[in-house]
């Protein structure tokens, strides 16, 4: 394993038996999360995500490879031997107990001391918001003073490791995005290391210090939200984060990681990031549709890449305006701010080449 | 067409269901009038069993008291009740959990099959287990009669068990393991207090079941006589008012179990 | 802490669940060695009711089919039960459109008074019904039977009904509506075909019951017998193999209606 | 009524009895939708968007006030006699009905002659891209499908107006956006009237002509898209609909529809669009966090209103990057599209006066 991961997975597969043969939950799953990190798997579901948290919490035991949890080998271990704790999608409150009692859980069970055991609960009831609710239970809360209970509870015992397996799909669009920044605060706060499970990419773009993009069981790109979203390494990961305009092309000059390439009789010239394309190669271009720049006038030799363009249509989505435009080398979607001004139909339309990344078919 | 102004007089928009009101006190009639005749006839002083009302008596009721043979019978049935109640609720508990925790061939039918002698006609069973029990070289009992309504009782007990622990989530579980419980920790801690109430409303069912059970009873018992069995004797023999003051007392103790049992489930739920 | 290669076994983590197969197979013994006894001895050529096994026969099947009063009681068997399961049915169907539709004072208690009667002892209904009865000057026939066995026939074929119609989805009827159709076209074209299935399996399983009942039957029969009775009877007086073939046969029926109104139920859902 | 309207509620109420009083799920509600528009009820679910909905439809009839449609009073008419449509949230298709037969059903029940029912359900089915699946059942469709044969049956009998509740609400993100442009472009081509129930402000300004933002039972504001977002008239309609920087202030100088307002010692110019402001009152200044500009250096005498500010933070969500800005007047929220380039901490922030929407409190 590699010295200093506090969660390493090396190789990791899951199988599961079905009538139509063994299934891959999770294939060859390789990550490293570094100590204090705010990690994310990402991916639909059937995606292997939950899979690869659920196998790092103990709840699955994988047929290949092996699980190190700060430096120890707990392949085959149970959880209650795993000193990480996780925060279930549905918080997993004990309905019989209070909300002090649910807190103190994990203490009364590794037998604290009855004194020690009210004092943190106090603490940790402070430090959650949660005072004077230590004698509810949990059905008598809102979903977020919930998660809320959840986190503390998971927390207590001061795990190494915290795994989130999507805490805030359960509550309100309106409340969620606050809560976000509270995980966000806390996880800065504690210093903990935090592996957190998601759908929602905008979730995960707005919270990870890395993001480990997963399909059909199997990691696809790792990298800071930044590396996922503007240089994805992969049509998938390009199509599934954001919104992007696909061009297909041929390769016609190839400079180190820079290349032009012909898209229905222009050239365009674009980034390929950490490979060479060959000449010749049918490849797809991806360009987000907010990095294109639209002026009413041609702007001169500033961007690498310039097309007239007439626009056919506009949404309106309140912060942002969708334009769909005309262009020589067909419809393109560009992304603007909402303004009060008015647009007039004939347009230009810019780009540099390191907005342009070039995928391999 | 016309350009009226806002209207002011409120509209009334509620129907009001007379036929529904007069057809519920016509299914209530059809299932409570032999009972309400029944609690009359108990306190009415005629050696008849019928009505008209003549005058209100308890004498039925001291009676019954007084019957030495209806004392020994009733004492028979609890004793045969406690002990199937028990045996259907252990078994039952064990069986759910089967159920409920692995997944193995024939679940399914598992599961029909474990309800199948509720189902079964009661001569059926009875005739079953008496040439079960005498090919055994067993001698008819009070035991056999418990093993019987064991049998029985078993899926009754089942249901209730079977039906919280499908709606205990497995999270809950999984969490208890997740902060340090081991698997008897969990089992104490988490699960148990979840299905708890659903055990007693099982065992009380069985036992209500057991309590009032003839058929098969009659099959397996040998010289002892159960209450449900001591009242049918005698309606060959003398059919007085005494057997409504018996009946109306059973009938309260069952009502009173069923609600209890009832009760039980519904204040962990909800 | 060694910086090993993935490793290329692949490991077990199926657990075997052995000891859970043993208890399987004791719960289905359990339930299910009588049965067998039941059936094995129905083929046993031998004169009294038990095992061991001396040899096949199929004479006791032959003296059940070849038996007159086992023939009359089977046809008032098949009368009663036909038209208590109809009238439970038709009330259970009213029943169920009263509590799925309206919301009135009581709702709650009307279906849990729905369903007493199921839960009573049967000999407190039977004891009931026969002193109500002979209250109205009702001479006891079949036709007491039969409004004895509607009465907890209803909450048996209410159950799946209104169970049915609790899932019915009320936007359906709307769209219906919506797209012009009026009541009757609406309970005709889509409540009807929905709830159809939970009728046909309801009305099964109060045929059932009624077919199998004995307790009240007792209490509430004039001069005929019906079938649980008439094998009943015989258990006093000559207690041979004929009754375990009759028993074998009843059994076949009573499992065989159960699996189809199951099977009727599964069919419209999933 | 006004003349031409082809859906005319007139103060109308609905109001359900319950053990702690009277809740108007509905009240005074008074709207006119006009023949060809796609208008929107918006709210947060209680607000009575559906109510409204369903007192169209004829599911409820109100207490108080008046429903025409067509120019024809229906107020207490069945659902079977109003010439509209609804499309259900959950669709509402009979599970023991073919597809073909579902889309028959409106004809079937109007006794339309066989060979009329068989070419109209054909054409309708090619209409909405269901050949072939005519004798399948519901429930082997996908979401989409279904929605689709929904709407084919809905719009068989040749409704004045379609009714829809929420009907992008069960199927996936994914798709959600795609079904929205058929929406968008079947009502369009039909030129029927769509009436439209949803709680998506995204959706609703997406698809709309026009906009009535429900809340507690009550009409807030109607309008455009662009006006109920550019130009809210009450605080809660700025706080529903995107999101806003709010400021609170004191008017010191009015000019017609424009005013000075201090807020916090800063002299802000602001726009009170319909109405003169008094001096000396209070009052909440609004403006979108897209509006605010940001540059390195501070521009000369461009924008009616500059301030300086330093970044505090930047969370990054894919096409938008969102920062927070500290300026004299406080925290301030600023939306920009994202980009490679890197932005440097002090910040001059500018926007003009029509951007900052002045709301009496």
């Amino acid at each position: 394993m590699r010295d200093g991961s506090v969660v390493y997975l090396e190789g990791v597969s899951k199988i599961y038996p079905t009538a139509a043969g063994e299934i891959f939950a999770a294939r060859d799953v390789t990550i490293d999360v570094q100590p204090g990190e705010f990690y994310s798997l990402l991916g639909s579901s059937g995606s292997g995500k939950t899979t690869t948290l659920r196998l790092i919490g103990g709840f699955e035991i994988p047929e290949y490879g092996r699980v190190w949890i700060g430096g120890e080998e707990v392949t085959e271990q149970p959880p209650y031997r795993r000193n990480v704790h996780t925060v279930f999608q549905s918080y997993a409150l004990f309905p019989h107990l209070t909300v002090a009692e649910n807190i103190a859980y994990p203490l009364r069970i590794a037998k604290t001391n009855r004194a020690e055991v009210a004092e943190r609960v106090e603490e940790s009831l402070r430090m959650f918001q949660l005072k004077g609710m230590g004698d509810r239970r949990p059905s008598q809360l809102s979903g977020g003073q919930q998660q809320r209970v959840a986190l503390a509870r998971a927390l207590i015992s001061r795990p190494k490791v915290l795994l989130l397996d999507e805490p805030l799909s359960a509550l309100d669009a309106k409340i969620r995005e606050e809560v976000r920044q509270e995980l966000r605060d806390l996880q800065k706060q504690t210093n903990l290391t935090f592996i957190y499970v998601t759908h929602d990419q905008e979730e995960a773009l707005a919270l990870s210090d890395r993001i480990a993009v997963m399909h059909n069981g199997q990691v696809q790109q790792i990298g800071t939200p930044k590396q996922i979203y503007d240089r994805p390494t992969s049509l998938f990961v390009a199509q599934f984060i954001g919104k992007a305009n696909f061009l297909k092309g041929t390769v016609l000059e190839a400079n180190g990681e820079t290349a032009a390439v012909e898209v229905s009789g222009t050239k365009i010239w674009a980034a390929s990031p950490g490979r060479s394309p060959t000449i010749g190669d049918a490849v797809t271009l991806m360009v987000r549709p907010e990095r294109l720049c639209l002026s009413e006038t041609a702007k001169t030799a500033k961007a690498d890449n310039q097309l007239s363009g007439k626009v056919a249509s506009v949404t309106y989505v309140g912060q942002l305006v969708e334009l769909k435009v005309e262009t020589p080398i067909g419809l393109l979607t560009v992304t603007q701010l909402s303004s009060t001004a008015d647009l007039s139909p004939e347009q230009s339309l810019s780009w540099n080449a390191n907005e342009c990344i070039l995928l391999p078919d | 067409m016309t350009n009226a102004p806002s209207s002011t007089e409120k509209r009334h928009t509620q129907q009001q269901p007379w036929l529904l009101t007069l057809w519920t006190i016509l299914v209530y009639a059809f299932l409570y009038l032999p009972i309400a005749t029944l609690i009359f006839i108990s306190f009415n002083d005629s050696a008849i069993l019928s009505l008209p009302f003549k005058g209100f008596t308890i004498n039925w009721y001291e009676m019954a008291f007084g019957d030495r043979s209806l004392r020994l019978s009733l004492w028979n049935s609890l004793q045969v009740a406690a002990m199937a109640t028990l045996l259907a609720t252990g078994f039952g508990l064990l069986a759910a959990f089967a159920i409920y925790r692995y997944q193995f061939f024939g679940k399914t039918s598992f599961r029909i099959a474990l309800n199948l002698p509720i189902l079964l006609p009661g001569v059926v069973t009875g005739v079953a287990m008496l040439a079960y029990f005498s090919s055994l070289g067993l001698e008819l009992s009070l035991w056999t009669v418990i093993l019987g309504h064991a049998v029985f009782g078993l899926p009754v007990a089942l249901g209730p068990i079977l039906t919280r622990l499908s709606q205990f989530p497995r999270s809950l579980e999984e969490a208890a393991y997740d902060l340090g419980a081991k698997p008897a920790q969990v089992f104490r801690g988490v699960i148990f207090p979840y299905i708890r109430s659903a055990i007693v409303s099982g065992a009380l069912l069985a036992f209500t079941l057991s309590f009032d059970e003839v058929v098969v009873t009659i099959f397996l018992t040998g010289r002892d006589n159960t209450l449900p069995m001591e009242i049918w004797g005698r309606l060959r023999t003398d059919i007085t008012p005494e057997i409504a003051a018996v009946a109306t007392l059973v009938l309260i103790a069952s009502t009173g179990i069923v609600l209890l049992s009832q009760w039980v489930v519904g204040r962990d739920e909800g």
